[in-house]
């Protein structure tokens, strides 16, 4: 699959799973559409953008 | 069933007190659970006591005895140098002995129980413990399971520790032997051929694999193999073998090599031909409601849960590669959540490393993975030890780093590398990768001089078309 | 002035041929400049010739050396190891040639036209080479100012090469002197101390500051100075060197502690006290409308622009550490400008590594300094060598990694290490500050296991207050 996990780091990853977002879920304002800290603040504060479908897939694959 | 067995209670139970379980259980007891830790051998696991810890001592001090010769040239001369496998051995079991009574501190400062002895299901949230002179239960509110892994057994090579040894015989080594075959060419067989071959030992290794060390980029193990025979390494790929017997005082092991027969004699034969998970049926799996997969890895979701709800499964026994990264890793994600937090095993990149002559570190997609996952999309950039002026300090000309990136995003998707110290080198990497780093950062971070590092941003350069130490025609922009 | 000098043109030229000057000669080249070198001695400046590489080169020999004692009691046994001064030094000598040598060869792949011959600015867009035999003038269109610097002089004390040495002096050493005497210490004198005492030599190290590599952390500097003393070494700090004589054999450097006056005898005095910008008058910086300032260097804008707009400068001549990885980032600064791109010097951080005994690594902010820009928002963290599993095996439990973040974003900003292999550590954090990374991402990072790079990790883990392998009490959350 060419699809993505969203494009974010160790740390905002797992700031999102202590949110209860799924990052996969959220619009990145990064550069190349990474998910920022900010991103998941405002979406957990209602204020933000939740992109309506998945950009991505599986979260099995080691590197 | 022992009638009278006495039952404790436990709030966490860790199975196992290898590098899964014993960090495990320091992450969970600083985290407010009440641990117990149950291991049946020896604390710290294979890694700390027969894996990772011995055998890099003995490496690198086979490192250093294997380089004496060049140094002499080089005008640091030592004319009698020797092993003394006694002293060797000693150091080695130091090394082991100074790790593992520091992970018993570390367990007791975190106020983690141990209780000796070795751990079976019988029913959801209770085990029972044999231990050598008596039985008991404990019942947990949640458990972590990290038995970890043993080596593969071989038909018709039954080790004996004389003539058939086992990876833990060629560690703790108070000989050098004349000669030995290693069968398995993965990364303990070539980590420890390494070895023993910079001790003086003639070494063969039979792999029934195409290649030794699968799965790593096929340039790399090209070098590996040309270094290998460079040193005096035999190594034989594509052969099976059958089975051995013992004459005299040597073993003669047979083989095929296609239509071939063939016998290879040495003076000891050592089976390092991968591990299994220790899940035999004596765990008592089926008890607490635990599914092993069809590839015999415990199955658990993206937060280390089993089947079982309240026990969680790290390490060598679940899915991926069997690495004590790995099982750190897996540990803490499994504590974190079993104390109540939202961690998620989501990491992109497991790194290896193969402490071998010379090293291998690796991180992240292969050239061959990234172009079919991501057509026409892919761009590869080498920069050689050779041109780099720290390693020509060093004297250490072979190797290269390869970075694998997407075409587009130039966003970073793998780094490989063969060359000295190469497992200092790949950390660097797997932030970069992890980050979602682009081939422009690697490029405009200022990497210091004179470093093997500088090799970063010179194949990041390599791949901008810029390179600057080294001369790539077809690249320039003129 | 010459009556008929004959007057070339150039589109590019790069005055001065070391790191700096090469380097952004090849770059502009690649970009489509046509580019003329100007060198008045050796093709690749002071770190290939008489800095950075030999150094390294001398450091790596005396390194191995000095540990063959504590090999010889680990197993790997050497009873009458020795120096032999001769092939040590043109071992050093090969390094160098080897380097310089691909030098050339990198540049006249990328068709840079070399001069031979000092130059000076007779006008704001051209130069008088003086050569051997024969003085010329170029007209550039623009020019890159890369002349590098020079060893500070000391009042009183005249370097003759034989009593009185340079830097150059110690690295190309056919004898293994009895003592010597380092005036400065510098990060060039503790790591040519370090060496020489590894060789055997008893080394007094005289610093006028209060204390050694000023700049480091204070932990860092009492490191140093701890295993420089155990070494052998004598460092005396706070004290003024008023002059020398030669009595004999020896020499006689006579010293102001405070009150006291003291006289240091030794076999020999190098005196190296620092660096100067090679911008004297000869250079004709007037001319061509290119001011210095009052820090004695040459200001420029942040895409290396002179107030000549046509004139580039970089490396030692410019502000900032006088480091070699320093020239090579400005000097792709100022090419690719040249050649009309949008780069500018704008890194985040500028490491710095001492090759001593131990090593050291810098990047980004120290302590103090990240105290004083970030009020109550500073956390600091430490991970030590004795702790890691690495550093366990290859023997080398003194040092330690340094975190600094900022508390409330946990940002990374600085982070300072003592120990074995700090130099191969190092880029990871550059990396990671470039790249905004928290303490977090640090921790969550797999770092390969057995590898001196997990103390990332684990200092990380220290910062959340979480630490795995060492007992910090307070910390523990429970
Ligand atoms: C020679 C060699 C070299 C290696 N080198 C490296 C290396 O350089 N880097 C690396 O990352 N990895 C290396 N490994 C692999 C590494 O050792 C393992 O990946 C790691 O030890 C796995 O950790 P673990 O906690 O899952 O299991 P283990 O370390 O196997 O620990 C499991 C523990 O559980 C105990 N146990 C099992 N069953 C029970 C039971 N029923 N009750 C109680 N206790 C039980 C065992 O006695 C053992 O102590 C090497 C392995 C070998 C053999
Ligand atoms: C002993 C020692 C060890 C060092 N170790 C390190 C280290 O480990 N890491 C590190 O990063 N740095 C190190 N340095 C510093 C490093 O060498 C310098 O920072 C680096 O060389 C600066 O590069 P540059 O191009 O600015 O100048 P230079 O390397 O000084 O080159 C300038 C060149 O310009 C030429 N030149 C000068 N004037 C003229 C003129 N008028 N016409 C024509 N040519 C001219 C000179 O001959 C010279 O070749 C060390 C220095 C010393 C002395």
């Amino acid at each position: 699959s060419s699809r993505e996990r969203a494009l974010a780091t160790p740390a905002v990853r797992r700031l999102a799973r202590e949110l209860g977002l799924d990052i996969n879920f959220v619009e990145g304002t990064g550069p190349d559409g990474r998910v920022l800290a900010e991103d998941l603040r405002r979406v957990a504060s209602g204020g933000g953008q939740r992109v309506s479908a998945p950009t991505q897939d599986d979260f099995s694959e080691p590197g | 069933m022992v009638v009278g067995e006495f039952t404790e209670q436990a709030d966490l139970l860790v199975i196992g007190g290898g590098p899964g379980g014993y960090s495990a259980a320091i992450r969970a007891s600083q985290l407010g659970r009440s641990v117990t830790l149950v291991e049946r051998e020896n604390i710290g696991g294979v890694c700390l006591n027969v894996g990772c810890i011995p055998s890099k001592a003995l490496i690198e001090l086979s490192s250093r005895f294997h380089e004496l010769d060049s140094l002499s040239k080089k005008g640091v001369v030592t004319e009698d140098a020797h092993i003394d496998p006694i002293v060797l051995s000693q150091t080695v079991t130091g090394s082991v002995e100074r790790l593992t009574s520091g992970v018993r501190q570390l367990l007791k400062a975190a106020e983690v129980e141990i209780v000796e002895g070795e751990a079976s299901f019988v029913g959801p949230n209770e085990v029972r413990i044999r231990a050598s002179h008596e039985t008991s239960r404990i019942k947990f509110k949640d458990c972590i399971l990290a038995t970890g892994s043993s080596p593969r057994e071989l038909d018709g090579f039954t080790v004996d520790h004389q003539r058939v040894l086992d990876s833990t015989d060629l560690l703790f080594t108070p000989v050098i032997r004349r000669d030995l075959i290693i069968i398995g060419g993965g990364y303990i067989g070539v980590e420890l051929g390494s070895a023993h071959a910079r001790l003086g030992t003639k070494v063969t290794i039979l792999e029934m694999a195409p290649e030794i060390v699968m799965g790593v980029e096929p340039e790399i193990q090209r070098t590996l193999r040309t270094v290998l025979r460079e040193m005096g390494v035999e190594v034989r790929t594509g052969v099976e073998v059958h089975g051995m017997k013992t004459v005299g005082d040597s073993v003669v092991v047979e083989i095929t090599n296609g239509e071939l027969t063939e016998e290879i004699r040495g003076n000891a034969v050592a089976v390092l031909v991968g591990r299994v998970p220790n899940l035999d049926d004596d765990l008592g799996l089926a008890m607490a409601g635990i599914t092993i997969g069809s590839d015999y890895r415990v199955e658990v979701d993206d937060q280390m849960r089993t089947s079982n709800a309240h026990v969680f499964a790290i390490g060598d026994i679940v899915p991926g590669p069997m690495l004590a990264h790995k099982a750190y890793y897996e540990a803490k994600v499994a504590a974190e959540v079993a104390a109540g937090q939202q961690a998620g095993n989501d990491a992109t990149v497991i790194p290896a490393v193969i402490f071998a002559e010379p090293e291998v570190a690796v991180a992240g997609l292969g050239e061959q993975e990234a172009r079919s996952r991501y057509p026409d999309n892919v761009l590869v950039a080498k920069f050689p030890y050779r041109a780099n002026g720290r390693a020509i300090v060093l004297g250490a000309s072979v190797g290269e780093v390869k970075l694998i990136a997407l075409a587009d995003s130039r966003r970073l998707l793998g780094v490989h590398i063969v060359g000295i110290d190469a497992s200092n080198l790949i950390s660097e990497a797997v932030l970069a990768i992890e980050l979602g780093a682009t081939i422009d950062d690697l490029a405009l971070t200022i990497h210091p001089h004179p470093t093997l590092s500088e090799m970063y941003p010179e194949a990041a350069e390599v791949a901008q078309g810029l390179p600057t130490h080294i001369i790539v025609q077809q690249q320039r922009n003129k």
